[in-house]
């Protein structure tokens, strides 16, 4: 889960990470006046969940008040990666000598926290990593000690020479620490974190984003989710137990297993065709799970075509198809449907599927032939 | 020999008088393992499928000398599950639990290690060594005995797989479920260092998919420790990034964790890889052969 | 440094344990307002640094309005073991069915925070460990892990079948061990913990110490602190650089070294005299020292006869010597002083004191004797 | 051989640019111990008698090759200090400091044990392998080489015990000073099997005081496990119950900690227990001779 730039820094702010002065806002009116407020020159920001705004166009650096409204009538409304932009942030132009990345994330293979820090900030890094992986510093924190003062201040050091940034870096990353495990986040990032001319560290953006699974025991970072259109339907979906992604193609999808859904798709792409959704209904052969995941596929209008690929394991494929059935007979079904079922007493159950109106086939390779037959239809 | 379960495992079920807990357990307990009780804070004393139900895992150790521990319990409770097995001394858990916060994963993980506690999962099928214990939500019917091991993020594609071994007439000596969580336990290497010691397993079938690096470290792993033939397959080519598709760990971040530098690194390694899961049997009977 | 019962409990109920309802009084109609406000029957409980305030008959039960009149009247400015009852509890009365002992403390064996319970609660832990010491649970707590959901209920299996009991029991000993970590407890006690008549865990008298070392991170706790007149003293003697304790006996001592002093002291106690006071001057030649010390061993009006016990080590004899007659220059010491100095330059320091008009001895034994000698006079 | 320090010995001296860091940094090198550098962070490249400094002690690790540490740092930032040792591959720490909270030592010895850092002290004197190093605020002048271990819970009463040896003839293998705080290092137990071990060491002198049960477990661990002589004086037989002796540790708690339990133990374990100070030359001349 991502939340804005403007409520990441209120959180730093709250923990005690030195933030630039802002204000957030819906109307080029309210830039105007905050523009006003905080003199120039001063930055207008678009506030959205997504990457890549200032490439877009997003960021503008404003120099009075007529350019302050330019940039905000421009910004708000404006569309970055299908996200439009509602909000925008005023905030203070700061002077500064250079730019630090510093971002705290879950490592797989340490399986603690890592924190990363670079003196090339202010770009992706990602690109750092690519470019000139030795600027980046990685240190994974063993959960058990957690970000020590010394830890954190060893970590300064290999940044800074001057003991007064040092000092004030290893304060930071010990708060973003805390913040981590306070928040359950799963991205703790200021990029940049500037040096200002008067040699103090200043968070002039910030990025979090939060662990799903543990959204239940943080209620004030649940408050801040603003789901898109797409995440809509995927919460929805969620709540019936199904595990569902919107894609862009044509053919619909409905896998018991997100491995299995995931190598489903593949083989469709494989084959040249172009999978409209991912969706995992999970265990079981509860025909009213089958239903659900029909009138979510069927909500997105390219779908021409659907195939279901069932593996019977505890549950067996004769159950499988006779669930099937009863879901399909309530619901009225425009597009064709290809059926591969196997596993556990999968030929029976492909018996009691001959009977009616699917196209039933054997392997995998096979339904994802057809389908794509179908769709092209 | 196998690795990790087999008739020596005394297996008690965490969360014994759960619905999963004691739907599973009476399917352990069919398939022939040996489950020697459960554990269920505040339910001591009775009995599900027959077997006797303690209140913590230490009582249940010292009672029915268990030695490994599998975990139904729901995921903000599962963590401390796990930390309770391992300090009972448990030698292997393993957690099926779906959807524990990641941080209570990071928390626990030095406890494991000091304690030399061994994990699978979670949000994982578990494992099985045919013929001998199934411990987890697997199927048992699909597999066979055989010398064939199985490593697997996944649940369903596993069974897949599997079957299509099982009907090529392709036996299995351990397949194990390692769980689609980022923060997990035993992983690729780990496993595979098992299997190449293990005189019962001859070859390795390696199922990954997105998100991580695991299976770019397991090539270099085959490439430079393995002697015994490996092949794999990589779900997720057609995901988009920054998506998790449906597991917690399989998302393409920032680029990286993508299926075609996986499968780029196996190849590199001399791994084969399927293009489809229908091609498993195929390249394994070929790695039987000339591996 | 300790709290009293009804601050201890304040500090409970704050992290959501369950305690007895109670109001502090300082006057006997004060308690009878609160008695009355608070139904009959209602205890009366002194509130004094010390324990043993039950036999001491600090603590009472009463029944009816005239009840609680005599028992503030007599309880308030009782003396219980040297401390002035100055303020009591008036607690609701409570019926319960049996009494558990709870305590956190630091171990020093397994060098943690050690969890110690009992069936046997209501009397002191140390009897129980006498009469009984299988009836006490020791569990040290791993401080990485920290009080664990599981480890809090599985300790609290060990004392209650009743799993609702189990419950009430594991929360309050994690809650317990929060505190203890979060004021830098030393010891945290419950002792009754009751199970009320309708089945709740209720903690009826509750205990806290503090670590001093860590007083300066614990405002709040620091503000609770109330001193007695030869803690005043001690504080006092702290701030000047000197470990000074009160005791008993006619000689006073000046030594540098706490081992050393307790083996002086040990020595005078060994030759059938009686020490007045500990004091621990440090390291150091510095007069000032000498100075300070002096006038804190002759503010005890029972000192006649004081004993000076230096071993020079880094500090040179010579200097030591210097130094000590400066500083007694300085004084109008009217008792016998008797000085025993040893090591590094002790030969040339002895020197220098002999032309004073000190006691100057070379042992520690005939040091001891002299002094006894003198004191005897 | 002697133990824990000697002519190998590479010390650093965190909160060198301290007063007493710095003063006795003088003291130790002038004693020829191998002093290598100190820390002090934000003081990294000034030198203090001639000495390095560096920022921190995986810098000063790196550079100077330091095997031993001894802490001369503010008591607030005490255990960080010895958790960076610890951290940065440092195999024993002395730490001087006085006044570390007790729950700070608590929440870093599992780190310690983890890494295996042996500790000596806080709140302790350090230690002395006569002519060969001198860690820790110890008057060398006192001290003799020759073939007596010597382990303390107190300092100065430690040199007057030392220089009582010394000036009777009786030289000593190392000197410890294991401090006075009731949760530290290297405690009675450790020490007394690493003299079992020591051929330099032919006897032991134990100094115990009031407070904790180390001295009882001491007299059982001497009787069981130990060949070598040891000979014990105990301060605090006079001390009233509750009261702190100077020392953090030294307190006796309920009953409990009192000089007399520990006589008591070690008398029953066949350990020669000194009336005064000045008895130990005299028991350690008989046990000796006789041990």
């Amino acid at each position: 889960m991502k939340i804005h730039e403007y409520q990441a820094k209120e959180i730093f702010s709250r923990y005690g990470i030195p933030v630039t002065r802002e204000t957030v806002c819906y109307t080029p009116d309210e830039v105007v006046a905050a523009a006003e407020k905080s003199g120039y020159p001063c930055v207008v920001k678009a506030q959205v969940l997504t990457g890549g705004r200032g490439k877009a166009g997003g960021v503008k650096l404003v120099k009075n008040k007529e350019e302050a409204r330019e940039a905000a009538t421009s910004i708000l409304g404006m569309d970055i990666k299908g996200y439009t932009v509602e909000k925008v942030l005023l905030a203070e132009g700061v002077k500064f000598q250079s730019e630090i990345y510093v971002g705290l994330t879950i490592d797989r293979n340490s399986k603690s926290v890592i924190l990363m820090t670079s003196r090339e900030g202010g770009v992706e890094i990602e690109e750092v990593a690519k470019e000139n992986p030795d600027a980046i510093i990685k240190v994974p924190i063993d959960a058990d000690l957690g970000m020590q003062p010394f830890l954190a201040r060893k970590i300064a050091f290999r940044l800074f020479d001057d003991f007064n940034l040092v000092k004030q870096a290893a304060d930071i990353f010990q708060k973003m620490y805390k913040i981590c495990l306070d928040t359950d986040a799963s991205l703790v990032e200021i990029n940049p974190l500037v040096i200002t001319d008067d040699n103090q560290l200043l968070a002039l953006d910030g990025k979090m984003n939060f662990d799903e699974n543990a959204l239940y025991r943080q209620p004030e970072i649940e408050k801040l989710y603003e789901p898109d259109e797409n995440e809509l339907k995927e919460i929805e979906a969620k709540e019936k137990g199904l595990s569902y992604i919107k894609l862009d193609g044509n053919i619909g999808f409905m896998v018991n297993g997100a491995g299995l859904a995931m190598a489903t798709m593949d083989m469709i792409k494989m084959y040249g065709g172009e999978p409209a959704n991912f969706l995992d209904v999970g265990g079981s052969s509860n025909p009213q799970k089958v239903i659900d995941a029909m009138n979510l596929i069927l909500s997105d209008e390219k779908v021409n075509a659907i195939m279901i690929n069932i593996f019977g394991g505890i549950t067996r494929g004769d159950d499988i198809a006779k669930g099937l059935i009863s879901a399909l007979e309530q619901l009225d079904v425009k597009v064709p449907i290809v059926v591969r079922l196997s596993g556990t007493n999968a030929k029976e159950g492909l018996e009691i599927l001959r009977g009616t109106n699917l196209t039933v086939v054997e392997s995998m390779t096979e339904a994802a032939k057809k389908a794509i037959e179908l769709s092209a239809h | 020999m196998s690795i990790l379960v087999n008739k020596n495992t005394r297996l008690i079920v965490q969360g014994i008088t759960g619905r999963d807990g004691g739907f599973h357990t009476a399917k352990m307990k069919a398939y022939g393992t040996n489950v020697v009780g459960g554990v269920s804070p505040g339910k001591g004393g009775q009995t599900v499928e027959g077997l006797p139900v303690f209140n913590t895992v230490e009582e249940a150790v010292k009672q029915t000398g268990a030695n490994t521990s599998i975990l139904f319990v729901p995921a903000p409770f599962a963590a401390d599950g796990i930390l309770e097995a391992s300090e009972a001394g448990i030698e292997l858990v393993i957690a099926i639990t779906e959807g524990i916060p990641t941080l209570d994963m990071v928390r626990i993980m030095p406890y494991l290690k000091k304690k030399g506690t061994k994990l699978i999962g979670p949000n994982c099928p578990g494992l099985i060594t045919p013929d001998e214990a199934l411990v987890g939500i697997l199927p048992g019917n699909i597999f066979k005995k055989g010398n064939v091991g199985l490593i697997s993020r996944s649940g369903t594609l596993t069974y897949e797989m599997v079957n299509q071994l099982t009907t090529n007439g392709i036996g299995q000596s351990t397949c194990v479920g390692i769980g689609g969580d980022p923060v997990a336990g035993l992983y690729f290497q780990d496993l595979l260092e098992m299997y190449q010691n293990d005189p019962e397993t001859d070859a390795v079938v390696l199922i990954g998919e997105i998100g991580g690096d695991a299976e770019e470290q397991a090539a270099a792993f085959i490439k430079n420790k393995m002697t015994k033939p490996v092949v794999a397959f990589i779900a997720g080519q057609s995901a988009p990034p920054g998506k998790r598709m449906g597991h917690a760990g399989a998302i393409i971040s920032s680029g990286s964790g993508t299926a075609e530098e996986k499968i780029a690194a196996f190849e590199a390694a001399g791994v084969p890889v399927a293009r489809k899961p229908e091609d498993i049997p195929v390249l394994i009977k070929r790695a039987l052969q000339y591996g």
